[in-house]
């Protein structure tokens, strides 16, 4: 069962994430990165890691994507030009991108020392019990800097899009 | 790892974490080619998020392979660094598009020199 | 094997009964309203207009689904039918009674069963969070349908919602996660089961009035945000006729216009739902069946049986004298259900469940017959200025007690 | 399990609603808030911890979590209870009550009423932190936070200068002794690698007796600033710039007791380093002395109490060098009781005479102010140590420990017992007896006011029979065995008392031109002890000119002008000339940014990976 669904989702994150790239139109863009999201979240839940899943829905396909739509629908940007492509990118990124690509296959192959295997709900440590209590007893301060790095988030972002007053 | 082990895996109904690790590895260059070849700055924006989801992955791939929760915590805390960084850089998107009213990444290049 | 039949069977089940239920609660809707208005309502197509939903159904099918040319049309036929697939989602964790065993059968001397399942399609140990998900997820469709319209009253509307459902998201979790502190699990079906019991024999369990923290006020938070997650009046803003035309549908028509309602009304339930099991007890009774709990069902449909003879023997229109014996037969035959003694287990907790849930609806329906419509920025100030500092202050709160109390 | 975390967070949650929400609320509910909240946690202590934790050896100990954790050195928010703690508790919540309710009545016509109710419960907490402590560090932590509140309180008028230099003075005074318990911390955990005090107190016996002394006096130290030994004793007389209230509170009954607190906490400590107990001994009777012969000359009501204080503080320490820690807890005790009483008092008088504080311009307030004078006279008639009260009892448990220690000791306590029992009487003369001197017309103040003073003068008066703290504490600090002469030396100690007081009758009362013609006999003498032997001139000439000068000349002038801002300038240049060049390669195009970021992360896999650092 679990292959079936591990290389479904694959997939499906596969051509999503790709769709996100070749889509001209950001909307486009964006949903597909949901879906991208959404089937993480599953292979998530395959892994044992409850919490993280669903976390994985509600922050980022129920809040931060739904922002991204949220401002795309404000500017109404519409789909990307291509006049005026910059072929120093091209030029120099492509072969940076297959490099990369080239690089992580290789050292994946050989230097990956021995892993084990995931089966569905053979590790169950990951529920929104064990997170939480890593989180408030082990983790807490880092939790709690992250709160203040929250509020500094949104002071920032209310200071950046408010009109100037002039 | 060797074709053999593998197929032992699956025949167990089971998956091995190279596999997930593999697929993080290819959803980040995904992302890391997005960000180098669009030009819309809203669409780089979300390959970031692309690139931040596929390192999620891979953590929750290691903490499965090591039984531990750190893993899942660290996933979270890249969750709350993305949500800030959505919230600022959309305000900054704004703004850019409000001032220059383009959102062509290769028309902002006011940091030139 | 057999998991998946009982499953494909419940899936069936529910699917039939909830659709028709949303149909019908369109139908109690307009009743309600009118009778609130002092109207009669719908009344001509059937008795007391009973058939109704039917006949909107079929309107809305055979109806030409109109294409604008000016549409974006994958996102515009993809929008009404991803919010409905979303509202459609939630409700199969929503556990409405508690498990249920059929008997076994013998057929040709194989015998089959018995079967024991839960009456919900399935048990989520994270069930509280999944909804939460998904009802974030819902804002999508809404979204969608406004921007690809490509009609400025749409866009609007679709801009709207997802700011306020975004919003109301943070009250609602707030409140969400106080009485999860008391019941100490996400699994909705442990939440309920947390509620079983009886404070002096006599007040339950409820998280309304459960010690150490009564979650009273977050129930009311919830309530409030649900209002506005739900987009119904006094916070139906995206679809606010007197200002966009019709808000994110103003396009549409036919079977996709009539999926946005179901969606809205799917999401009703879904959330009237969810507060009952989280704050009402679910299908715990309201008082001990030593005190006849067990006896308000059948006689609550006794009830409505003779009243309904007694219409029928003293016709105020004609044709009452043919219906409203025929619904005093169901009523009574209803009743001779609840009463019946080896169906009382299976039968009561469904009662409960259904009696706070309809009750919920009413509220809802009741609400939007009685208040008039916030303004936008009343609607964010409430939200942030007031809303969410009290669902947080409730939140502290309550984990004081909690922490009191261990 | 008691919940003890609870006592210390309710006043601060006081502190938190009155220091947020405090402007919007009215008074009642501010009073509500700060006074409800301490006597919650008053009673939580009275008829919770109290009664449920019996009164044997085994003590309350709660973690609640690991606040600092490196290597194999923890220190945990650890609270613990015994009979030491519970008494201080005690007397924390119970006087703490008295004075917010008190305060409501005093601060009434006052600005800032949520502040300084904010302020007051903030103390609370961490006065309470203090006392429950079960290592050193919380230990710290509740002896900042008391200091930093007196800082705060002190300098409540802060429209006044000389309030908000009082404050300053305050503060820095009590560094200087916060950094001797802080040079002791880190010694004792050189020494023990731990700061809880079960560990220290268990391993040291064993340890040397250098180190023992070492930690000792540097403990003294710090004890000496919070509790105002010489030599740092001169921040306490101008404390009193404070409302009355936090005088009684702060700078009478608690937290200036917080030093004697710790040394009979660390009694084992101090007991193995019999060198720092003489020191302690020394300095706490000198202080005894010395601060008494200032305050017979004060006229300032609250200034006399304040060398009170400061003198019967050197008594407690007194009675700690000489080993009897139980006798100078309990005199801490009766002390908190009755020097409370006499600064409320002091504050109902100047409430009386509108804000009069000099005692010139008082006298003859037994009829306009009948109860105030009542309940002053019994804290009057304690502090003398009149036989049957409160401070009859401790002051001569300590004496007599001081006299079988050295007998000398005891003689210079009775002598001091004579001047307290003077100058105290003195003062109550001057305000009540004689004519009215003042401006206005003297009024008695409200019942809000009174009900707390009644309630200290029973306690004042019998605070020596309800609770005997010897026999409390006697299984931690054993209990001397009576002595033949003790009789005697009692005798000897009330008639001190009575004398001093018989004094201060004749002179005040009966022949008033008295006291000026000693003062012009004694000349220079008197002037000297006037103006407080010109200590706060000494220090000013000795230590701050010099400082000021010195940081001004050579830190501000030479090092940060010259040094570090010609670094930091170098530097800066450096770097835009360096920038110049580097610029050049900003193309200013975030793509090709990217780029750069790939083609580099690309090298270092590839660099990784030969090396073998994936694996």
């Amino acid at each position: 069962m679990d292959p079936l669904f591990f290389l479904l989702f694959a997939f499906i994150a596969v051509a999503c994430g790709v769709n996100v790239v070749l889509q001209k139109h950001p909307i486009s863009s964006a949903l597909s990165l949901v879906a991208v999201m959404a089937s993480l979240a599953v292979l998530y839940l395959l892994q044992g890691a409850e919490f993280i899943a669903m976390a994985q829905m509600i922050v980022y396909a129920g809040a931060i994507m739904v922002l991204f739509i949220f401002v795309i629908m404000l500017l109404n940007a519409g789909p990307e030009e291509t006049k005026g492509r910059s072929w120093a990118a091209l030029i120099f990124g492509v072969p940076a991108i297959i490099g990369l690509m080239g690089a992580l296959a290789y050292f994946m192959q050989t230097g990956m020392p021995e892993l084990g295997s995931v089966k569905f709900g053979d590790w169950k440590g990951g529920g929104a019990y064990e997170v939480g209590y890593a989180l408030f007893t082990e983790y807490l301060l880092p939790f709690e800097v992250t709160s203040v790095l929250i509020l500094i988030a949104i002071v920032g972002a209310i200071v950046l899009a408010r009109k100037e007053i002039d | 790892m060797d074709p053999a082990q593998v197929a032992e895996t699956l025949k167990h109904g089971a998956v091995p974490t190279a596999w997930y690790l593999a697929l993080s590895a290819v959803l980040f260059v995904i992302g890391v080619a997005g960000f180098i070849l669009r030009r819309n700055i809203i669409t780089v924006f979300m390959c970031i998020e692309l690139m931040l989801n596929a390192v999620n992955l891979s953590f929750i791939a290691f903490a499965h392979e090591h039984k531990q929760v750190a893993g899942h915590l660290f996933t979270f805390f890249v969750m709350v660094v993305a949500a800030a960084e959505a919230a600022v850089g959309l305000a900054i998107i704004l703004t850019v598009f409000r001032n220059r009213s383009t959102l062509n990444i290769d028309e902002i290049e006011s940091l030139k020199n | 094997m057999e998991f998946l039949v009982i499953t494909g069977v419940k899936l069936a089940l529910i699917l039939f009964i909830f659709m028709t239920a949303l149909a019908y609660l369109q139908w109690v809707e307009r009743k309600v309203i009118a009778h609130v208005q002092v109207r009669m309502g719908p009344s001509r197509v059937g008795p007391h207009g009973l058939l109704q939903p039917l006949a909107d159904v079929i309107k809305l099918i055979t109806k030409e689904g109109v294409l604008p040319p000016h549409v974006n049309k994958f996102y515009y036929l993809a929008a009404p039918f991803f919010a409905v697939f979303m509202a459609l989602i939630s409700i199969s964790i929503i556990p409405f009674g508690t498990d249920l065993t059929i008997p076994a059968i013998t057929l040709g001397g194989a015998t089959y069963g018995p079967w024991k399942t839960m009456m919900e399609l399935a048990d989520v140990n994270v069930g509280v969070l999944l909804i939460l998900a998904v009802s974030s997820l819902g804002v999508y469709g809404i979204a969608l349908a406004g921007w690809s319209s490509n009609n400025k009253y749409a866009l609007l509307g679709g801009l709207r919602s997802s700011a306020q459902m975004i919003s109301y998201e943070l009250p609602m979790s707030l409140a969400i996660a106080a009485p999860l502190l008391t019941a100490g699990s996400l699994s909705l079906r442990t939440i309920a089961d947390t509620q079983t019991g009886f404070y002096f024999g006599v007040i339950p369990h409820w998280a309304i009035f459960q010690f150490p923290a009564p979650q009273i006020f977050s129930f009311i938070i919830f309530m409030i945000a649900a209002f506005a997650e739900t987009n119904r009046i006094p916070f139906d803003l995206p679809e606010a006729e007197n200002e966009l035309v019709a808000g994110f549908h103003v396009e549409y028509s036919s079977m996709s216009f009539a999926a946005f309602f179901m969606a809205e009304y799917a999401n009703m339930v879904t959330v009237c739902s969810v507060a009952t099991i989280l704050y009402l007890g679910g299908w715990q009774p309201l008082f001990p069946a030593s005190l006849g709990s067990d006896l308000i069902a059948p006689l609550l449909l006794a009830g409505c049986g003779a009243i309904c003879l007694y219409h029928g023997l003293h016709p105020a229109r004609p044709f009452d004298r043919i219906t409203l014996p025929v619904f005093a037969v169901v009523f009574f035959g209803l009743a001779g259900l609840m009463a019946f003694p080896p169906t009382i287990p299976i039968l009561m907790p469904i009662f409960w469940f259904l009696a706070k849930l309809l009750f919920l609806l009413f509220l809802f329906v009741w609400i939007r017959a009685t208040l008039p419509r916030f303004r936008y920025d009343q609607l964010m100030g409430f939200a942030w200025k007031f809303l969410f500092p009290v669902a947080l202050l409730n939140l502290l709160i309550t984990g004081f007690l909690v922490a009191l109390a261990s | 399990m008691f919940k003890l975390w609870l006592i210390p967070l309710l006043p601060f949650l006081g502190f938190l609603i009155n220091g947020i929400l405090g402007k919007k609320l009215p008074k009642l509910a501010i009073n509500a808030v700060a006074v409800g909240s301490v006597l919650a946690s008053f009673l939580w202590v009275a008829l919770v911890v109290g009664p449920s934790s019996d009164w044997g050896a085994n003590k309350l100990h709660a973690h609640y979590f690991t606040w600092i954790a490196s290597g194999n050195f923890h220190v945990g928010w650890d609270f613990a209870v015994d009979k030491l703690t519970m008494i201080m508790l005690m007397i924390v919540t119970g006087i703490g009550t008295l004075i917010h309710i008190y305060a409501t009545g005093y601060m009434d016509h006052e600005g800032g009423y949520y502040r300084f109710f904010a302020y007051l419960n903030l103390f609370m907490f961490f006065m309470l932190n203090l006392v429950l402590a079960a290592n050193y560090l919380i230990l710290f932590v509740g002896w900042e936070g008391v200091g930093l509140c007196s800082y705060l309180l002190i300098g409540f008028y802060f429209h006044k200068k000389s309030a908000t230099t009082a404050g300053n003075k305050a503060f820095i005074v009590n560094r200087v002794g916060d950094f001797g318990f802080a040079m002791a911390m880190f010694l004792i955990v050189i020494q023990f690698g731990s700061l809880d005090f079960t560990p220290v107190f268990t391993k040291a016996p064993g340890a040397p007796v250098e180190t023992l002394t070492a930690i000792a006096l540097l403990m003294l130290v710090g004890a000496a600033g919070k509790s105002a030994q010489i030599p740092l004793y001169v921040w306490l007389p101008d404390a009193m710039e404070g409302p009355t209230p936090v005088s009684a509170l702060i700078h009478a009954a608690t937290m200036v007791t917080a030093g004697v607190y710790m040394c009979s906490r660390s009694a084992v400590i101090f007991l193995h380093a019999p060198a720092a107990m003489d020191v302690v001994a020394l300095i706490g009777l000198a202080t005894a002395v010395f601060a008494a012969t200032i305050g017979i000359t004060q006229y300032d009501i609250k200034k006399v109490f304040a060398y009170s204080t400061v003198s019967q503080l050197g008594y407690m320490f007194l009675g700690v060098g000489v080993g009897a820690f139980s006798a100078g807890i309990w005199h801490l005790m009766t002390h908190a009781f009755f020097k409370a009483l006499l600064f409320l008092g002091a504050g109902s008088v100047i409430h009386a005479c509108h804000g009069e504080q000099d005692m010139r311009h008082m006298g003859g307030l037994k009829k306009y102010a009948p109860w105030t004078c009542i309940v002053l006279a019994c804290a009057s008639l304690a502090i003398a140590g009149f036989p049957g009260t409160s401070g009859f009892f401790s002051k001569d448990a300590i004496l007599t420990a001081a006299y079988e220690h050295a007998p000398w000791m005891f003689w210079v306590g009775v002598v001091t017992a004579g001047m307290t029992a003077f100058y105290v009487w003195r003062a109550f003369w001057m305000t009540f007896w004689g004519e009215y001197r003042g401006h206005g017309k003297p009024h008695e103040s409200p019942m809000v006011m009174l009900a707390p003073l009644m309630v200290l003068a029973v306690l004042s008066l019998g605070g020596g029979f309800l609770f005997n703290v010897p026999e409390i504490l006697k299984d931690m600090f054993p209990l001397k065995e009576e002595i033949p002469e003790e009789h005697m030396l009692m005798a000897i100690s009330v008639a001190a008392g009575l004398i001093g007081i018989a004094m201060s009758w004749y002179m005040y009362v009966v022949n008033q031109e008295l006291p000026g013609k000693i003062a012009n006999a004694l000349g220079g003498l008197y002037r000297l002890v006037d103006d407080k032997y010109r200590i706060d001139e000494a220090y000013d000439a000795a230590i701050v000119e010099p400082l000021i000068e010195g940081s001004s000349a050579v830190l501000w002038k030479t090092v940060d002008a010259g040094i570090i801002d010609g670094a930091v300038n170098g530097v800066g240049s450096q770097a835009r000339g360096i920038g110049n060049v580097l610029k050049l390669i900003q193309s200013g195009n975030i793509r090709s940014y990217a780029t750069w970021i790939v083609a580099g992360s690309v090298v270092i896999i590839i660099v990784m990976g030969i090396a073998g650092g994936v694996r």
